[in-house]
């Protein structure tokens, strides 16, 4: 079941410079939200505050209802969030599967002494976690990549195998950053394809940051526009396009929005 | 001497002491800045750069006379020390630039190891005189407290560097690439920074200032391979202390563990000389928890 | 499936290697001279102590230089019970004790200073742990007549009342019938470091290990997989903390004496260069940085060339740094690298487009395990 | 198949591997035992490890590198400086009649006790005949009860702790310098016997070291009320990291006590130099007495800038001539020593003066070269017999003669306090 999110009224300030204003808005369960906007709008700090990596001046986010400002990245992971980052930072020197088996850590059961005298019960659950990650990975066409370095592969696959790690956390909301980002054109119907099937089958609640504005169209339902921090509309990509705040708010950065 | 006399001198004592420790914190502050690692052999390095000037001064002081024997002498040490630093940076470390924290430090131990193995072979394991060229081991009395003409330089001689550096670092163009340097390498090479010649001149100039220290100390207490081992942890609890970035904060830092220390010892008994050594690392200890970028340091801004 | 059995296969050549080390460990110190034994010993308990700065370094990328102060507690925690207990009422149950508390003792305070420390990040938290044994030691110094100050204490010849009322001088560690002093000592050290070992080995594989590699290269992405860095940076701390003083007690095993100096920092600089030079984010590398640290003096002191040994080891340390940045332990892999290179010269990616497109899923095969070790 | 196949094959090799090792335990080891302790009938003594009808082996574990290198160095300068000459002249005649060379072998152990007791282990199976001479507390304590164990003597070791030359603790021990005790009581001694009061003020190494000279004065000057210890400070010894890096604020501290004696008992030679300028500069002017390890007229007194006149004395307790004192280097025994290190030393830049341990080991050479004179058998026993037997010995450059009979004192006993005049020192038998 995905996951409800809420945000309202975030503000985010560095040293005095305003990040985010008052920004708010609300997901749908089992929708796909797109936050869009020129470069330094402030999406991947957005993305920040509500991954518990940056820390909002004020604001509240709720999942489910749940009021999660403050609490640690490593505890949001608990409320069901999962996350992709701007740049894939995998384990280079580490397999592929290695990779995606640490997006499952929060379901291993069992304290350090325990795995450290492997006791069985650690060693099954290794075991099934290891079966589904190679599932996973065979589901989206990586079955022959899973024992290589990640080091190996390119950029594209690379996101592949982050975003198979990040659903190996079970989310029920998933935040992709960029997920399009250096990908080839075959690449990108193959995670349309997917970001498609998470919602429709899996039922996930899942809000895409992208500068792709034809990307965008075809994969969410509603986006949330930001520029300089603030919320600039909120409504269908049609909408968005047509809008004439938003033409001018990527005027300053045409290429952005091609 | 009366106890007030008694705590001014501990004071006075303090100041020149602690300048020691202050200028190789110094030394440490520059490298950070330039290359934004803590140079373990820093200490090494100074005692090096010191064995090569009393070399080359022994060698000079039959033709030119003493005075001029000794001072030529000390400039050779700090034109080497420069050089030597600048190779290190440019022939070593450069080679570390990418690599990781734990990396770095280990390859400066290494450094460090390296050097304190080639000194004891090439110069031998005697405390060696340094002669100081005007009288060192003369002292002043005002009242009961005496200050050695020795303290007096020493002192000097450190703020003068700490007050030059703090110039060089907050006023220039050469300060401020260096500062770009250590904040961002990459963007700092992309406005046109030639990042690798401002490595190599802070390591060079990091070397020259602790070479400096290394022959203030001598000329009180002798050269020994060894004889910054000690000194090198203080400086480290100094620069913790005082903040990474801030060459002031370095030496008052330096100066204030140096006095507390001795008050510590001479005036809370339980503390005494045996366990004085603990009050800075404790200090270290309180100031981390507290304030982890140090008193004089800025806070640096965690990207994800 | 048939890159399964490839796996399958390897796993049984593990094995059957493993099975041929213990065995030459075994039956080695019944054939060897008492100073090999001595030796592997010596390493061993060095191995210890260093898989242990391995964890905190290699495996979380927490700089320590205060490693030498674990393994100094460990010796007082293992060899203060002995003395004071061994051959009363205690008996063996002293060095029962001694083992625990060398464990408990330093695993508890490195617990506490990494509760306390371990937010911070790089330099702050080596000066923290250089501070440890610059205050241990004179603290130790401080509280002679229970640690023995700088003259130490010595369990080898220790007095005791035995069962015929007369006082007798007696090793703890002395062998029983049949062995030598130095096997039995050998055994208990290699049994010992053999379990650590495991237990190491087994820990940094799975949930733990990719926690600890994700800390040590992205606190961020570690955090958003659920992994709060703070508190496995923590455990490995405290785990670093208890291999130190297990490694205390293999010490007193080894060599039945400890003093104030064990605790000295620049035993823990010793440490950290061995660990380097063995491979710090490695099982093995431990190992080869024990076997590092024994025998270089011993080889320098057999050419009676020791005034060289602290050239030698900088050095060594130094070459080890820029060809082997992964320690001797890296040395099979870096060799395997570049004859991969010299001989294939493709890119996997380019062979896997073929390969995919034609249903072959046979790829060069990289056990996962190989990387960690 | 293949994976039964390999893994039948590993454990094949297993199981052959122990098999055959289990075959060389069975007569390896367990086997080579048994012949010695059989009968023990013959007329011809066994010799021990480390000696033969040509040579015997001596083993020096002492710190070679780090921050008491230069000490250490000497420590083993000194003996390969008078064996070397002595193996040239043709070898020493042991008391079996038979010449042999004495080979010397170093291992340094960074002043560690954990290396040192390591060094040990590996003298033993280099087959060392005897080892010793070496410098350090911990580092000899490290493998004292071991030597015992292993019936290997540890002799002549450059340490003052009083263990060493218990007979009843330490069998096969020998300690060469005089225990800390006895210089500190030299001092309080002579102090007591010029009558006159005065307030003594104590520095002293926080150790074995420091706290023993100051209990050997203490117990020297006890109930004497002329005498009273105002004020004792104290620091914390240790090489490298450790190493106190000034004691000033110690001398202040002590000098506004208004003592007229300093008791000062500092091991480091360059901070017993800066405490020397400091005394004096603070205008604090104290009788002062100085350990034998840091009263080196040349390495100690000149560089601190002391004359005859700035102190109203500079005592010292020695046991043997500082060769860094211009009648050691003029006397023909002081030029054949010079000579000698010239020759022989291995440590860098060795000068035989800068530390007095080069003469002090150059001391204990003579004693062994004594007891291996007087051994009639080639076994550690003899040895051992011959080297506590030594009496009436003169030694080159060593006060007193050398006297080993007696349980409880180190080879050399006599200890002189000494007055430094501007050049060198002079004996005296009252201080003042």
């Amino acid at each position: 079941m995905g996951a409800r999110l809420t945000l309202d009224r975030i503000s985010l300030s560095f040293g005095g410079v305003h990040v985010l204003q008052d920004v708010g808005f609300d997901i749908e369960p089992g929708s796909i939200l797109g936050l869009v906007g020129p470069n330094g709008a402030g999406k991947t700090s957005l993305f920040n505050c509500i991954s518990g990596h940056y820390r909002p001046s004020s604001g509240s986010i709720l999942i489910d209802g749940v009021e999660v400002l403050g609490q640690s990245p490593a505890r949001l992971v608990h409320h069901g969030l999962a996350r992709t980052f701007q740049h894939p930072a995998l384990q280079l020197h580490a397999s592929v599967l290695d990779n995606v088996l640490l997006g499952g850590h929060t379901r291993l059961p069992g304290d350090a002494v325990s795995w450290a005298l492997r006791l069985p019960y650690t060693w099954r659950a290794e075991r099934a976690l290891r079966d589904e990650a190679v599932e996973l990975l065979e589901r989206q066409g990586l079955g022959w990549a899973a024992r290589l370095s990640a080091d190996e592969l390119s950029h594209g696959l690379h996101k592949s195998i982050e975003l198979c790690r990040a659903l190996m956390m079970h989310p029920s909301l998933l935040l992709l950053d960029e997920p399009a980002a250096g990908l080839s054109h075959g690449e990108v119907e193959q995670l349309i394809a997917t970001v498609r099937r998470l919602r429709d089958e899996d039922d996930m609640t899942i809000v895409v940051v992208e500068h792709n504005m034809s990307l965008i169209a075809r994969l969410t339902d509603r986006v949330v526009v930001l520029d300089h921090g603030r919320k600039l509309m909120e409504g269908t990509a049609a909408q968005a396009q047509a809008d004439p705040r938003v033409i001018e708010a990527y005027l300053g950065a045409p290429d952005a929005a091609a | 001497m009366n106890p007030f006399g008694t705590f001014i001198q501990l004071l006075v004592d303090g100041l020149a002491q602690g300048s020691i420790y202050g200028a190789l914190a110094l030394a440490i502050v520059l490298v950070n800045q330039a290359t934004g690692l803590v140079n373990f052999a820093q200490g090494g390095m100074a005692v090096l750069g010191s064995y090569i000037g009393l070399t080359i001064g022994n060698l000079l002081i039959p033709g030119v006379g003493s005075t001029l024997g000794v001072v030529l002498g000390i400039v050779a040490a700090v034109i080497a020390s420069l050089a030597l630093g600048g190779v290190v940076e440019r022939f070593v470390m450069r080679r570390f630039e990418r690599a990781e924290e734990d990396t770095k430090v280990v390859a400066t131990i290494g450094l460090l190891t390296l050097i304190t193995g080639l000194v004891g072979l090439i110069w031998g394991f005697n405390p060696t005189p340094y002669p100081f060229f005007f009288g060192g081991s003369e002292s002043l009395r005002i009242g009961d407290v005496s200050i050695s003409v020795w303290s007096i330089v020493t002192f000097t001689t450190i703020v003068a560097l700490m007050v030059v550096l703090q110039i060089l670092f907050r006023g220039t163009k050469f300060g401020l690439g260096m500062r770009a340097v250590a904040d961002n390498a990459p963007s700092a090479a992309l406005a046109g920074i030639r990042v690798g010649g401002l490595r190599m001149a802070g390591w060079g100039l990091a070397a020259a200032l602790g070479t400096v220290a290394a022959i203030l100390l001598a000329s009180k207490s002798q050269l020994t391979p060894n004889n910054f081992d000690g000194i090198l942890v203080y400086a480290l609890a100094a620069v913790v202390i005082g903040g990474l970035d801030s060459p002031i904060g370095a030496v008052v830092a330096a100066l204030g563990i140096t006095i507390l220390e001795s008050l510590a010892a001479a005036y809370i008994p339980w503390i005494g000389h045996d366990l004085k050594v603990v009050v800075p690392f404790v200090l270290v200890f309180v100031v981390l928890i507290i304030r982890p970028q140090g008193l004089f340091g800025r806070r640096a801004v965690v990207r994800v | 499936m048939k890159g399964y059995d490839a796996v399958v296969s390897n796993r049984w050549v593990r094995l059957g290697a493993f099975l041929v080390v213990l065995v030459v460990l075994a039956v080695l110190p019944l054939v060897a001279d008492p100073f090999t034994n001595q030796t592997i010993s010596h390493i061993a308990v060095f191995a210890v102590a260093i898989l242990g700065l391995n964890i905190v370094m290699g495996f979380t990328g927490q700089v320590s230089l205060g490693h030498s102060f674990f393994v100094g507690i460990g010796a007082y925690a293992a060899i203060i019970p002995i003395r004071d207990w061994w051959g009363g009422p205690l008996a063996e149950g002293a060095i029962v004790i001694g083992f625990v508390l060398s464990g408990l003792i330093p695993g508890v305070l490195g617990l506490l200073i990494a509760l306390v420390t371990v937010r911070l990040r790089g330099l702050a938290l080596a000066m923290v742990t250089i501070a440890l044994p610059t205050i241990g030691l004179p603290l130790a110094q401080k509280f002679s007549d229970f640690t023995g100050g700088n003259e130490g204490i010595s369990i080898r010849r220790l007095d005791y009342v035995g069962a015929d009322g007369q006082v007798h001088k007696g090793n703890p560690f002395a062998a029983g019938p049949g062995l030598e002093n130095d096997q039995w000592q050998y055994y208990i050290v290699i049994a010992i470091a053999l379990a650590f070992f495991a237990l190491a080995y087994f820990l940094v594989r799975g949930k733990y290990g990719r926690a600890f590699a994700i800390v040590r290269s992205n606190e961020a992405i570690a955090s958003s997989m659920g992994v709060s860095p703070y508190r496995y940076k923590v455990l490995a701390f405290t785990i670093a903390a208890v291999y130190g003083g297990i490694a205390g007690f293999l010490l007193i095993v080894w060599g039945q004496f400890t003093s104030s100096e064990t605790l000295a920092f620049h035993h823990s600089i010793d440490l950290v260069i061995a660990s380097i030079v063995g491979g710090a984010g490695s099982i093995v590398g431990a190992v080869l940085g024990g076997v590092f640290y024994v025998t270089v003096s011993q080889i320098m002191n057999g050419l009676q060339l020791s005034i060289y040994t602290t050239l030698v080891q900088g050095v060594v340390i130094i070459l080890i740094l820029f060809l082997l940045p992964g320690g001797l332990a890296s040395l099979p892999r870096t060799i395997r690298r570049l004859v991969r290179r010299g001989a294939a010269g493709h890119s996997v990616e380019a062979g896997h487009a073929a390969d995919s497109a034609s249903g072959n899923t046979k790829t060069q095969v990289q056990p996962s395990e190989e990387r960690n070790t | 198949m293949k994976t039964t196949l390999s893994g039948r094959r590993a454990i094949a090799v297993a199981a052959s591997v122990g098999a055959i090792a289990l075959v060389l335990a069975g007569c390896a080891r367990g086997g080579g035992d048994v012949a010695p302790t059989g009968e023990d009938t013959s007329a011809a003594v066994e010799p021990s490890p480390g000696i033969t009808d040509t040579t015997l082996t001596f083993g020096i574990s002492t710190p070679l590198t780090g921050a008491t290198a230069g000490p250490g160095n000497c420590t083993v300068d000194g003996a390969l400086a008078y064996f070397g000459t002595k193996n040239a002249e043709g070898g020493i005649t042991f008391g079996d009649g038979k010449t042999r060379k004495i080979e010397i072998k170093s291992y340094d152990d960074e002043y560690n006790p954990e290396k040192s007791a390591a060094n040990f282990n590996q003298m033993v199976a280099d087959g060392v005949f005897a080892a010793g001479l070496g410098l350090g507390t911990p580092t000899n304590r490290a493998w004292r009860e071991a030597a015992i164990e292993a019936d290997v003597p540890q002799v002549l070791v450059m340490t003052g702790d009083p263990i060493f030359s218990d007979r009843t603790e330490s069998p096969v021990q020998l300690g060469l310098v005089p225990i800390y005790q006895q210089e500190g009581a030299a001092f309080g001694e002579a102090l007591v016997a010029n009558g006159q009061p005065h307030k003594v003020a104590a520095l002293y190494q926080n150790d074995d070291y420091g706290k023993g000279y100051l209990q050997g004065f203490k117990d020297a000057v006890a109930g004497n009320p002329n005498i009273e210890i105002v004020k004792e400070l104290s620091y914390e010894p240790g090489p490298a990291s450790s190493t106190p890096n000034y004691l000033e604020p110690q001398v202040t501290e002590l000098a506004g006590t208004g003592a007229d004696v300093f008791f000062q008992a500092v091991s480091v030679t360059p901070r017993v130099v800066e405490n020397l300028a400091k005394a004096a500069a603070i205008g604090w002017t104290p009788i002062w007495f100085l350990p034998s390890n840091t009263a080196s007229p040349g390495g100690v007194l000149t560089p601190a800038g002391v004359t005859e006149t700035t102190y109203p004395g500079i005592y010292a307790v020695g046991f043997s001539e500082a060769a860094a004192a211009p009648p050691f280097a003029e006397s023909e025994a002081g030029k054949a020593y010079f000579a000698a290190i010239a020759e022989y030393a291995q440590g860098p830049e060795q000068d035989g003066k800068a530390f007095p341990h080069c003469v002090w080991s150059w001391i204990g050479a003579q004693i062994l070269e004594q007891a291996f004179e007087k051994m009639t058998e080639p076994t550690r026993d003899s040895f051992l017999d011959a080297l506590y037997s030594i009496k009436g010995f003169d030694a080159q450059f060593a006060f007193g003669s050398i006297d080993t009979t007696v349980d409880g004192l180190p080879a050399i006993q006599t200890v002189s306090l000494q007055k430094f005049n501007g050049k060198g020192y002079t004996n005296v038998d009252v201080v003042g």
